[in-house]
């Protein structure tokens, strides 16, 4: 029998490894343009993305005091985070066929996994670190496997509010975390475990890290925040918690990594029947409990714009709720749960970009117009005979879009008081046009990488499951197990192999 | 003695074997299973798109009962079981098949007495 | 074919229509009494209801600066209110037949976007506004549409800590989402949905926002706080999480409703069959959890009254379960896991008005005395033969009636430290009377406002589905949806009509 | 017909009743000691166990002004730790054969309530009160029935920030009611209810309240954080959150009373058949949120410890999950989700006593190594052929004993920052030693006091089901309940007796 | 050829099974179903109102055999699904259809070597 | 009149149904059920001990149809329900019992018309 070591060597781990090497080798050179910089002066690095709140802090002398107030919210925020993507698994993971009811949980759970060791090699130096390349990317020693967060000193202030460095290096981790997991709604039922977890670590690396920078980089550096200096006028679009950098960035993967992988067996019929919409219900629910830290714990800090964030959070997703039923009751006189619960996510999606730049008033707004342009984002896949199985492209890369539009039309500089544009309705149309740039160009950006990881994977390991692993279900398949067994049958009788 | 099996509308199961008590018939079997007959299924919705559930949800009883009692069986099952004074498509159909033996496990009886 | 805009005009979304403008008329009327007042001055509006409290605060120059403890902690308690929605929709589609899972689990997913809007719609003015007429009811142009949130300065110190007045308006909306919320497990398995919806988004305008403005109005003029005073004496009603409010109208409204509706079809034999009460468990754990920020965030902020209110409750309620079990070992030797899961719940109704003003050795009386009278309270529906199905009157009026007299007795002024009164165990014998009366009224207000509403929506629209959608189970009959398919046969081929 | 108050002489509650009583007795001799003493100074007491934060802190003159973040932290901390007996529940709960669904999702539910009535009943005296005997126990009769958490000026500061004692204590109820939950996974399927819950609340008293006191105790005197001290030499064992304490502990327990208890019958063979493990998967979720608040919490504030706790419970818990599903990759090619999610709570238990002590780069590697020893902890029954059902043992116990010896190995007084030691890697490799006599000392404290427990209980009320009951289910047998109801059948017809 | 349908309490499955194998019975099938027979259901609990379950949970099996397996095969039932020494109310009961042809569907074999 | 019984593979009842409408077969009643024959059951690993699954999880037809109906349906199942061209043990059998009488519930209609 061969051992476990000689099965490694002839085996996929193996190509794991000599991937992981090649990443290794990339790190290095992107980190080419860093290696003459000294230790980063860490309250200098990530300094507020806003001006004014900046200004006003003082240059600390050694340590500057805590905001525990703030580091209590942002500690809060990052669990609230973190419980999405449980919830996320339950969401998806009702929706499919019993048979692959648990594989569609496990790409959330992978995602946890595999994105908190990536963030650790090199993923936080990337998208966190100083800005190279005309913020493309960032990159610095020091937060390469996270090594300066391990000091009293290591602090932040991004909101205008003193908090350790390492807990605004988690809160970003989650984000990284539930990018890819969106993706899998687009190619559920179909693609190869092995697969799944290559392709969200190299997306991670080579589509998530950079696009974070270009919104996010704490210098304000990033081109999509100067992305209108950078055509030769002057201001840039804004993000506030995402909705291109996740939404847009994952919608859009997913709508190409399903075109690569091609329709599930059946398709259009014989797919849907989902096994438990109830905890599809459940599962939106906790997205929307830790959505709240997602956007408002996207102001880093606890303060008036954290509290608005989550007031046009509240509203905006209530409005959406009701205005993908609303479109379904017009369409075929339904109202469904599934109808309810996406409809919540999409206004999620939408006001996510926008809650901490505009007024309370245009959250309705943003919510209802979010539902229902969503609702037909979900049809068109019918048109057009692509298999967005559980439409992430439909709801997150359409709602993604919407709301980075929306953003520019009610943005309100008053409101957001830490350097947000105004928009149009304030009388600076232009940002608008900022919004659409900055998000097609992530589109394009998000294709392209996603095709070219897609075409390597492919041609490498192998993207889809086999014909029979799918028409047995991916539970058995490829993990082995059984998702539910609750009739009223007794349990099967079972062998343990050598205790017979 | 026969063995009927009948396949019936979900909801009627407590309006047949309340009508099956009537002409004591007392005992039976029911399980789930699906079926594929005249009726058209129902729609359900699923984002939008409206999907044909063809395959229906049923209840099927199987039943034995003495030679004697399976003309009434029959009419407790028809009574029972129609959801309307003219009866729809979908509410189903009754087989009786020849049954040869019948043993009670408690006590070992056998035969008619055992039903 | 009738265009969606034929079909609209001849059906009752017109209706709809035509009472969302019954109820604007209602509003304006309402708001007449305050077309007089200049803009509400934001710090100084919802003061504290405690006086020393609002009285150590400084009469603030410009913006008084943010408590980034006590915000932090509103964020948390609100986002923690926001899950009790998800767990009740868990807690009670466990409990109902498997054919109605995803119709009950939709009264609550309906109440998170149906008072969203509301709240939006003038709910927060007319709950929270200042006071009218005696304290019936509030009013403030700049709270309508929650304009006055979009400032900076618009800060509110309730718990004598300095919160934006958004964070506090988010807490109540939550509040005011749940308690209509609560009245689906009278009504569970037989209530249309159209007519739920119409029913929630009446009640809270008439009901709700009326009873939380006679308890919490922020400048104290409550008729509630006040019914000392109005009757000639001294002192008032108090209830410091919601007993009143939440519990008692939710549901009395509850029995109102389903004495309107009649009984499910086959009661009371045939209707109880749980479909899965481990799903009802964790609903209860996941109300546990968001109660939390229930009772301790009703303390306003982070200090010892939020710390006091967490420790009563989580005393009560352990207790609560317990005593609830314990009946039920007494009664049938069965000790069961609905029964913890309902005893725990009953635990935190009671000490809901209670938790702020009773000392820690109160709390486990009062939660195991709960725990017993409410089991009892789930018993008499036998009796009477009403259909109380899943007992929200049994529970939460029975509970909530039993809180608001224990607060009378173990309430201590010196344990409160914000202007609580001290009860009967503290020589204080009228403090129980105060309870008694404002919880009767509280009773028979609900009482007849439900009963007009509800008899309205039946002239219109009707309450009830019909019996063939009753039989066939609301999930399939209502939203087209099925909730559960988890048995072992594969997936029942479907056709997608054109596709076919 | 006897009366109630007949049959309940006539039985087991009175015998409840007299252990009881002498638990009372016991808790009398217990606080004999501290007779003497007056009231214990509120703010005093229980000072932080590190030296230089206490040192800082000023003596209050009359009540020290509350930390209001720290406290906003406390307080979600102590909810989220909350949040981790639902999540237990649903984790355990799925695993098992669904007829034992809803009895093993119950163990979780009574510690509840069971451990919430005894840390009021002298728990947290026992635990947190001022040391006697050695550091083997606390005592102060201001604590029995927390009585001194109803005074303003009851305040802690632990972690150098002031917080209310009342938050303090109920945080540290959460770990106590965890902690027996944990055992039921060894002994799930077969133990009597009644059985366990006097087993859990005498446990409480002779297990778990000493050895908390032993690493935990406020004045610093437990014996295993002075155990080198002890020995004649200096320094002691750490343990940041509890993976002695609580893991350990537990896990050594559950290993003993399952001895107790026997094998299920069929075992190996036919008892394993979990009914639904995406249930098991939301609840390892739940536990990595909730840990959140153990982890983090345990700095008892809202400071850089916190978030260091943070990072580290991050980073393990991700590499945990991989570790394991790469050594079952290795073992029979099959990644599981029952495997990540075991390698994810693997991983959180290994980091639990060293999160507050260990650099971050350590943190991948105890993540890792707890994975791939706890994958193989799990095997280990096959060995020896006890069942340790859900194998508390195997991962609790391991992975506890792992983390406790690794994190004498990583820890870092520089960063710990308050009092913490260094450890072998930074040149104090005594520190390993003290580290495996504490964790020695509690493996054979727990197993002895837990096997008395056991042999009592056994030669009283019997600790095993009967062979029917244990055939049938637990559900039907002890709760009259049956979990699930849902595949395709109509609701069974029922009979209210008197109602037909 | 017989076709047996046996109806027994699920707990006595496992029994069943080894008994039928002890009289090389190899092949069946189960299926859950309930039944409604002289067996009075048990007591489930919901908030203190204590409720007769009348349709009882069950085991169904369906077993082809050969006509000098039908004794064995019925003895084994008896000796497997009996819950006492004299057996009792609700342990079931055996009916025996005629059975006249069967089909191997991997090769298409036919008849009783089939079976 | 025949009864017929088909146990098959789960993932096959798509390929035999259409089969069946190949022949004109339309109505029939699925359920599922678990199978014990010579198919040696699939691994199932918990915490890295793999288990045996014995009993299987099959789909069972029952198939009403008139004498001149049988070999048709036995042959469109046959089609349909083998997973490779030689057929695979675990494919599953089909048994043919005799029919009496049918009822078409809805109008009562009986006999080889109503099937
Ligand atoms: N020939 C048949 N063989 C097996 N099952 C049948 C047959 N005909 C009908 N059934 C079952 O009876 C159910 C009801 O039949 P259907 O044709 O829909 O209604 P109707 O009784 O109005 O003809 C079907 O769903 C199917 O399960
Ligand atoms: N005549 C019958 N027809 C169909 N099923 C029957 C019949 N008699 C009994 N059964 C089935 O057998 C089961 C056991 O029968 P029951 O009368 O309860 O026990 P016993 O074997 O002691 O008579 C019943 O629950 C029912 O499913
Ligand atoms: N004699 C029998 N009686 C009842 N069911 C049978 C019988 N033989 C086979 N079956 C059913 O048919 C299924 C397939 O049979 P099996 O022996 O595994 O495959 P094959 O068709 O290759 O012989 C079994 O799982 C069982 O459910």
């Amino acid at each position: 029998m061969p051992t476990p070591w000689k099965m490694f060597w002839a085996s996929r781990p193996r190509k794991c490894l000599m991937g992981i090497c090649a990443i290794a080798t990339m790190l290095i050179f992107m980190a080419a343009p860093a290696w003459g910089q000294t230790a980063t002066a860490p309250v200098a690095a990530p300094v507020a993305a806003a001006t004014q709140a900046a200004a006003t802090a003082p240059a600390a002398p050694a340590v500057a005091p805590i905001d525990t107030g703030a580091t209590s919210w942002m500690l809060a925020s990052t669990a609230l985070v973190m419980i999405m993507m449980p919830g996320l698994a339950l969401y998806y993971g009702g929706i499919v066929r019993k048979k692959n009811f648990l594989a569609t949980m496990m790409t959330s759970y992978a995602a946890l996994g595999v994105i908190g060791l990536q963030w650790f090699l090199g993923g936080y130096s990337l998208a966190f670190g100083t800005s190279h390349w005309h913020g493309f990317i960032g990159w610095d020693n020091s937060r390469m496997c996270l090594l300066n967060l391990s000091s009293h000193s290591a602090m932040v202030s991004p909101g205008g509010q003193n908090i350790p460095e390492a807990v605004f290096s988690m809160f970003q981790l989650m984000f990284a975390i539930i990018t890819p997991a969106l993706i899998a709604g687009s190619v559920a039922e179909r693609m190869k475990f092995g697969a799944w977890v290559a392709f969200i670590f190299l997306w991670a690396y080579f589509v998530y890290d950079p696009l974070a920078h270009a919104v996010w980089s704490p210098d304000g550096n990033g081109w999509m925040t100067n992305i209108g200096t950078l055509l030769g006028s002057t201001g840039g679009a804004v993000d506030f918690a995402g909705g291109t950098v996740v939404h847009i960035s994952s919608g859009v993967s997913g709508l190409i990594l399903c075109l690569f992988l091609g329709r599930r067996l059946g398709f259009p019929r014989n797919v849907i029947q989902p096994n438990s919409l109830g905890l599809t219900l459940t599962g939106a629910g906790l997205l929307w409990f830790g959505w709240y830290g997602f956007n408002a714990g996207s102001a880093n800090g606890s303060n008036y714009l954290a509290c608005i964030a989550f007031t046009n959070t509240t509203i905006a997703t209530a409005l959406g709720g009701l205005g993908w039923i609303t479109a379904e009751w017009l369409h075929h006189r339904r109202p469904t749960t599934l109808g309810i619960a996406s409809g919540f996510v999409a206004g999620l999606v939408a006001i996510t970009p926008a809650c901490g730049y505009v007024t309370i008033w245009s959250a309705p707004i943003i919510g209802l117009l979010a539902g229902i342009v969503c609702y037909w984002g979900a049809q068109i896949k019918t048109l057009f005979g692509y298999d967005d199985a559980l439409d992430a492209f439909g709801v997150h890369a359409v709602g993604g879009f919407l709301g980075a539009l929306l953003t520019g039309v009610f943005a309100s500089a008053a409101l957001n008081g830490h350097g947000g544009p105004n928009g149009l309705i304030e009388g600076n149309p232009i940002q608008v046009l900022w919004q659409f740039l900055a998000a097609s160009n992530a589109v394009i950006y998000s294709a392209v990488v996603t095709a070219v990881i897609a075409i390597v994977l492919d041609k490498t390991i192998g993207l889809r499951v086999s014909e029979s692993v799918e028409i047995e279900g991916l539970d058995i398949g490829i993990h082995g197990e059984n998702g539910w067994d609750v009739g009223t049958l007794p349990e099967p009788a079972i062998t343990l192999p050598g205790a017979a | 003695m026969k063995w009927i099996v009948a396949i019936i509308q979900p909801h009627r199961l407590e309006a047949v074997k309340q009508a099956l008590i009537d002409v004591e018939v007392f005992r039976l079997t029911v399980s789930d299973v699906q079926g594929y007959g005249r009726q058209k299924g129902h729609t359900e919705y699923f984002r939008g798109q409206p999907m044909q559930v063809n395959l229906i949800r049923k209840v099927r009883l199987d039943i034995a009962v003495n030679d004697n009692f399976v003309q009434p069986t029959i009419n407790a099952i028809l009574k029972g079981a129609r959801t309307g004074p003219k009866g729809n498509v979908g509410d189903g159909k009754i087989f009786v098949l020849p049954l040869e033996n019948v043993v009670r496990i408690s006590d070992g009886t056998m035969g008619g007495e055992a039903i």
